[in-house]
């Protein structure tokens, strides 16, 4: 069965500037319609002075509440998501979202509570933190732990910041301004390392797609701050040399930090703790299953060897002797605040109660299953596709679709074609090091009925590059809208509605 | 036939399992765990055992029940983060399993839900603020600040950005963490001494209304920053600006905040969202996602992620910042809050906190030896200063349960802090005042008795 | 703009018996799944004596959370609903469902109490029936409610009982046998009757849309239990001789039931209390918008006049003179229980919420409205079709697709063309005395721009009828579904699924 | 550009309002009017004036505030209505908008997943029922009682029902109010003097596990009823048939009962869902709506409401049953719960019950005084008996904050009833057992003291 219609019927009567899905509510708006979910207070208007009342005009559209519930149910159900398939995104681990952690999430001890509140009056948050940084320095194999980052890339700098005060503290930090990441690093490694002042420096991959040891080692220096390694990388591989590159950058005095967006395929498999990282963060949204909510939340929990420890991020989560919990001083070498206040709490409430369900067996169980998976769909997949680095993958997998563009079918025809075979489609053209890159991530939670489907439909794509590629390139058929035209919405911004004024 | 598995979530049954092994072909998923070393392979983790979903959420309730949520009696705490009301409709929508369950619009085709919903976002929160741009969102308030002093960085060329005192004491704290990473230096002066520091600025930040509440005059600062190159960062708060003359009518280049109060739970400071929205002419030096509109090959209009040459997964260590996943649900979330509250409902609510904090502030400062901290006009919330320490007239008020905040670590100004929004009861203006009266009177008999 | 494509797609790879929107949940069944939401007990097995315990299988679908929220979110999408577009099912009241209602209903304080807890641990709950029935009598004028019915047949059939109840007092039940129904009456009126032990005498409808008042004259007797009469009737007109109606009936010695069905139209207009009624029913899912949840739950609180208080269902909401509210002593004359407890409580609390929310202003208003709305739909396609009976409506209109027939194009058809324009289609042959018949009721929650939508579409169906009559017979083409074959599906019954074994 | 409307939903400005009037052709509503007899005519009705979202919410928390929910304390009633866990996920997918704001299915093209999850309910409980059909709901147990009694006069042909005096009291109430319409006699015995008084009736009516928890041996009964040509009523439980041989193996010919338990909230006992199971052969006498499987015009599978010949809207004073609204949103609940818990976790549910009322009997009964008082087997309830009035018990423990009921109105049983389910917590059966323990020690003392 591929994909099929359903009731969405946009806002009927409103009319659109132009053929549209659904109107904006630009365009829904009528003057003087208004709801009543706050009224009264008039009396504000004559304690504010003159000069700072709002002159502009606030011309925010005016609906009714029928028609906004019907604009955003019609929005929502033009996306697909987890909850409507299979989203084999490769390194975003779309694995299934829980409902119970949205429920826990969602009480009112969680939900209505207050970051300024004092520390008595929230003891059930703050050990429900101290105990996932408990959990999370265990499943790392590291000593302390962050939950403050609200995402990898605010983990990442955070990190180097930490990475700076080591130094710092060892009379390093101005001369080591360098830091290195392999060539199939996420953008957001190199980005952090220049927000941080750093330098870039890349390392080629080797032909088993492992960081290449001897180029490593030649860029390697005193004035190198540290490595920044994914592992399993972003080609789905295991680090073949993984202690040597961690010694060799130790031995350079530079410290290595793990980009644990892939944690997925390490849960009681090994603990980078152990491995050689002095620290590592954690995608909750992937790794535990936290919704990705459209792009985010997400959190990024930062998990640190002891020498980093001094130097994290105020407010630390403290256990007194009594039992109680509370916000400690500010350690003296902290680097200070990297956001408001905790963390995204309720994100990490959902993480919580994800790893308190699954326990150290579910979550191994979880990890073993998502390299099962993984390994199978390539097992199905790897005769019509060009393998990018062909070796056992851990939870994922890059495919090529080198051999289709030579057909004249890109990588994102096979993506856009999978769209009208019920499919989301993987990660595309990324990493970069792989040409016309697929890079798919099945994830534990997939049925083997959809790994086969979805298989079936990869090749089937493959096999219509080959006689019929001009369908491929048309793809989506079946979908809400065809192709986007991507370059003219750069090149001439459209960023938000114009009003009729 | 019974559940055998350690993951609830799991759909493999060992016959599953078995298959997929045989397809591979080998006999245990740790054939393919050959690079791991092996003294590192399949340690004891020490985590405690599963549970079923009976047992979590019986075990997480009793943990919630440890905190006192703010509806549990009177409640004055704010400041960035607030207690506003969550019209119903809200989170029906915002979190429809859809939205929730998608991830970054990568594939438009199949994701025009999200697009669109976070171009309307874009588009309200430019007309509230009255700015040109807004992105389509930062983690919170305070990464957007220290974002907004990076771009001003960039487009000026300059590494001194000075901050007013009275922006949030987060914010500001966050910045000047952020700062260490590029080296800039950041000074901190009070607001009215702001437009005197301008030279050989990036920016100037100012907040109004600030932290403390007060209002301030905007405009001539961003004066002072224009004449000297510099940009202006106005650090504002989205109910604010239904009442308030808006960053955009006020000079600002850079409009920043945090979106919470747009109808997000408090959730004990996340995640929320950073508002962040420029002039035209910085747009390509923003920070974040950004939605635009475009047509399909039909000519169907359509939504896509856009301008993305300024972004980390094209522009690597070259982009305008490192932000990836960011807090797009809550844009969502905002744009259905704005959407039912509209123009009226928003105003009503501003209102609300406005009007309440005034009345409150009358009967707080009838009792004697209270006084309102600050000289000016004040929006919806407001420092009290008594004889009391803050923080120890704060620690007396939550023995009668009742919740505020003392100074947001302003180094010089003492005082309890007490915000209003349209969600202050009446009963709970009485306890306050009741119980300040009650506590400051003893205080004072203790002071005539020593 | 009509009906668009979403992004639902039924869970891949599952093989489905035949070809089908989604799988059947037992068609996506794996032995051995399973998820783990409740565990343990197993000693239980022991303590049951062996001759009871289930020795017959239980096939109960194996399937993992993950695959039903997909399951269930497929199967939701393909409905649509007063969330997703107008729904003008006549008789039905379709408006909008505020959200508000739904969340209030779910606070613990009145979704986790249970009917058995002692008065004093339900105050809350019983102030609010004890209030809501006041609100009621007041909004029909009449002395007192009974909030039990389940819905508006549960409530015609008390009613009956009630009657039945009266006359006995009177020693008049032996002789009273008959109940009067108009032949424009809903099919609930005439099985109700026939549930009490009544026969059912049928009058006619004169050429004004009234109960022909000479016909009613006709039937009665001093056999005669009551009549049962909906006003507005279900050619949505008023009944233009209301009180002679209710006058001949009383002089007979019956009694007036009103079946409230169509209360939307008299909200602050005109109280059933005094234009004769006896007694009326609401059906709270219609009038105060309680959401219809699929074809129920609703409420169907009945309002009567003195003279049938104590007939009233056990057991009732007293309220003593310290302010306390309690369950009083069973009344002597009381018909005893109707249900197990006091009413549908949850959609009680929905209708409370909502009346709280308009008040007397919003809800005179909201009738005002649907009054208008429907005038106006009237007055957009009275060229295009018949109407059934023409003089101003009130809610709510019957139009007559007799024309179309003779082009070939059946009501059904055109309700069915309907759905390809994006919009639910109206009741279609109801009442039962216009032929074609199509009911059109639009609330007074759709946009204006929704009804000139709604009308442009019906014209544009009327002049297709003239001119591609086979295009209307068509259709729908743009539903999940074609037609349906519902002949078959009562002939050859397949009520359940078959599992292989 | 201000909400002037009364009614906040109501999208019509006052400019819409003039363009209908005007197309309309009149200047007021009232010209519409004229049917209304005038002194009737816009009555002035008493009500109070309308309100906002924000204070209708805290006007009805405070409504809510003042009910004791179940989770508030050690809780021990059920009976028909229990509280079950519920599955985080069946809320969230049973209550999407598309299936709660639909209507009946009368047009099944765009209805299909309404019926789709309905025929799945149907489907569901008649395999956990081993009964053939199962209609698409009635309204709760009590109203599924009495309409299988009318069916079974429908059946025969005989107007005499005999119902065991151990099936739920509201059941019984119901089922004898409900006989008044068509004059049938109903005979309360007994469940044990069922099979006895089964001669010339159209329907024995047995409940197992019956309303004391005892375990009921249905089959002879069952055997009576047909032997005399009546037919086998069966009030049943929904969890009790993950572990006790279910109505159709025992040989009912109609099943009914309260389907509460499945997923759906306790809500002082409405709206619930009353579920109602027969054979095959007496289908076409159910009441209630039925989903049936069928083929579209393409050859698509799709769903359709079916044998709508016996009801109302076509039959009318011939219909099975007036039932129109039903209460089809719990059937999909049921629906989605049952798939969530599967048959691993239905029995485990049920059979934490069962070991939960057990261990607590044993405790219970270990109290001096303390006895079960009923001899046979029991599953998840048991009715306890003490030296004290079942009903002073009760308020005793009451004032402990722990809620038990006393005798379900079973005129010459007394005692308290303890339902145990797998919410039972270890903590709330310490509580019981030692309220128990200390009241009736005090009521022992003071009959001492006597
Ligand atoms: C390998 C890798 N590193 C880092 C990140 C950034 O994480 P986040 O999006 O949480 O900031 C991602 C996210 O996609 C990633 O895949
Ligand atoms: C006129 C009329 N009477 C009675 C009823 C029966 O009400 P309910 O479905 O609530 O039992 C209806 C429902 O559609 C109706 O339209």
């Amino acid at each position: 069965m591929t994909a099929i219609r359903t009731q969405v019927v946009p806002e009927s009567g409103v009319k659109t500037a132009v053929p549209a899905l659904e109107p904006l509510l630009s365009e829904i708006h009528q003057a003087g319609r208004a709801g009543r979910h706050v009224r009264g207070g008039e009396e504000a208007d004559t304690l504010i002075p003159q000069q700072f009342r709002r002159r502009a005009s606030l011309d925010l559209p005016e609906i009714t509440e029928p028609q906004v519930v019907r604009h955003f149910t019609h929005l929502a159900q033009l996306n697909y998501a987890v909850d409507t398939g299979m989203y084999p995104l490769g390194s975003c681990t779309m694995k299934y979202n829980p409902k119970v952690n949205d429920r826990i999430a969602s009480l009112a001890g969680f939900a209505d509570i207050h970051p300024r509140q004092d520390d008595d009056t929230i003891q059930g948050a703050l050990r429900l933190m101290f105990e996932l940084q408990d959990l999370l320095a265990k499943l790392t194999g590291m000593d302390a732990v962050t939950l403050q980052p609200a995402a990898g890339a605010h983990a990442e700098f955070t990190a180097l910041l930490l990475f700076k005060a080591h130094h710092s503290k060892r009379g390093d930090d101005a001369k080591r301004r360098r830091v290195i990441v392999p060539d199939s690093a996420h953008g957001t490694n190199p980005a952090s390392a220049a927000m941080s002042g750093y330098a870039v420096t890349t390392v080629k991959s080797d032909a088993r797609g492992n960081i290449d040891l001897t180029s490593l080692k030649a860029a390697l220096g005193d004035d190198v701050v540290g490595l920044m390694l994914t592992n399993p990388n972003t080609l789905g591989l295991f680090e073949e040399h993984l202690r040597e590159v961690c010694d060799a950058v130790h031995q350079a005095g530079g410290l290595v930090y793990g980009d644990g967006a892939n944690m997925n395929a390490l849960l009681g498999v090994a603990r980078p703790g152990d491995l050689g990282f002095d620290c590592i963060h954690i995608n909750v949204h992937k790794t535990f299953s936290t919704p990705h909510g459209a792009g985010g939340p997400g959190a990024g929990p930062l998990c640190v060897k002891a020498k980093l420890e001094p130097f994290l991020p105020h407010p630390r989560i403290t256990k007194d002797s009594d039992g109680s919990y509370r916000r400690g001083p500010t350690p003296p070498e902290s680097i200070g605040r990297i956001r408001s206040f905790f963390g995204n709490f309720g994100v990490l409430v959902r993480a919580y109660t994800y790893m308190t369900t699954l326990g150290e067996e579910g979550l191994a169980e979880a990890s073993n299953d998502a390299i099962l998976a993984a390994n199978y769909l390539l097992a199905l997949l790897r005769d019509s596709y060009d393998v990018a680095f062909d070796r056992p993958c851990m939870h994922e997998f890059v495919l090529s679709a080198s051999r289709q563009k030579k057909q004249g079918v890109s990588g994102l025809d096979v993506a856009k074609a999978l769209i009208d075979e019920g499919f989301h489609p993987p990660t595309v053209y990324f990493p970069l090091i792989v040409p016309e890159a697929l890079m798919i991530e099945p994830t534990e939670t997939e049925p083997r009925e959809t790994l086969d489907a979805f298989a079936a439909a990869m090749n089937r794509i493959a096999e219509r590059a080959k006689t019929d590629p001009s369908s491929v390139k048309a793809a989506p058929q079946h979908a809400p809208l065809a192709r986007l035209d991507e370059v003219s919405a750069a090149r001439y911004p459209k960023l938000k509605w114009l009003r009729p004024t | 036939m019974s559940g055998t598995n350690s993951n609830p979530y799991s759909p493999h049954t060992d016959a599953d399992r078995a298959a997929m092994l045989k397809r591979v072909g080998i006999k245990s998923v740790d054939e393919l765990l050959t690079a791991i070393p092996r003294d590192a392979l399949r340690p004891r983790l020490g985590l405690p055992t599963g549970m079923s979903e009976i047992e979590v959420q019986v075990h997480l309730e009793s943990l919630a029940a440890k905190n006192r949520p703010a509806a549990a009696g009177p409640f004055f705490i704010g400041g960035p983060v607030q207690r506003r009301y969550i019209p119903a409709a809200v989170p029906v929508l915002a979190l429809r399993g859809e939205f929730l369950t998608a991830y970054t619009p990568y594939q438009p085709e199949v994701s025009q839900g999200t697009l669109q919903a976070v171009f309307e976002y874009q588009s309200l929160l430019s007309e509230l603020l009255a700015m040109d741009v807004v992105n389509s969102s930062m983690y919170d308030g305070s990464t957007a600040v220290a974002e907004a002093a990076f771009m001003a960085v960039r487009a000026t060329g300059r590494k001194k950005v000075v901050i007013a005192r009275e922006v949030y004491y987060q914010f500001r704290a966050t910045l000047e963490t952020y700062a260490k990473g590029p080296d800039l230096e950041v000074f901190a002066v009070p607001t009215d001494q702001l437009a005197a520091n301008a030279g050989g600025s990036a920016c100037l930040i100012v907040q109004h209304p600030d932290s403390f509440g007060a209002l301030v005059d905007v405009r001539p600062i961003a004066e002072a920053a224009h004449a000297s190159g510099a940009l202006c960062v106005q650090v504002t708060e989205p109910h604010a600006n239904a009442l308030l003359e808006p960053p955009g009518a006020l000079g600002a280049d850079i409009a920043v905040g945090e979106g919470q109060p747009l109808g997000i739970p408090m959730s004990l400071g996340g995640p929320h969202l950073g508002i962040f929205a420029t002039r035209e002419a910085l747009v390509r030096q923003m920070p974040g996602r950004i939605v635009g509109e475009t047509r399909d090959a039909r000519g169907t209009r359509g939504f896509v992620n856009t301008l993305q040459t300024r972004e980390q997964h094209i522009r690597r260590e070259k982009a305008t910042s490192n932000i990836c996943t960011n807090e797009a649900l809550a844009a969502i979330t905002a744009a259905a809050y704005l959407a039912l509250m509209g123009p009226t409902g928003l105003r009503a609510a501003a209102r609300n906190g406005v009007a309440k904090a005034h009345a409150l502030a009358s009967r707080l400062t009838a009792i004697p030896g209270c006084a309102i901290a600050m000289d000016g006009p004040f929006f919806d919330r407001f420092q009290l200063r008594t004889q009391m320490r803050g923080r120890e007239l704060k620690h007396a008020l939550a023995k009668e349960n009742v919740l505020v905040d003392d100074g947001l670590h302003h180094e010089d100004r003492d005082g309890i802090l007490i915000q209003c929004t349209e969600m202050t009861g009446e009963e709970e203006a009485n306890a306050l005042v009741s119980a300040v009266q009650r506590i400051t009177a003893g205080a004072r008999e203790a002071v005539a008795a020593r």
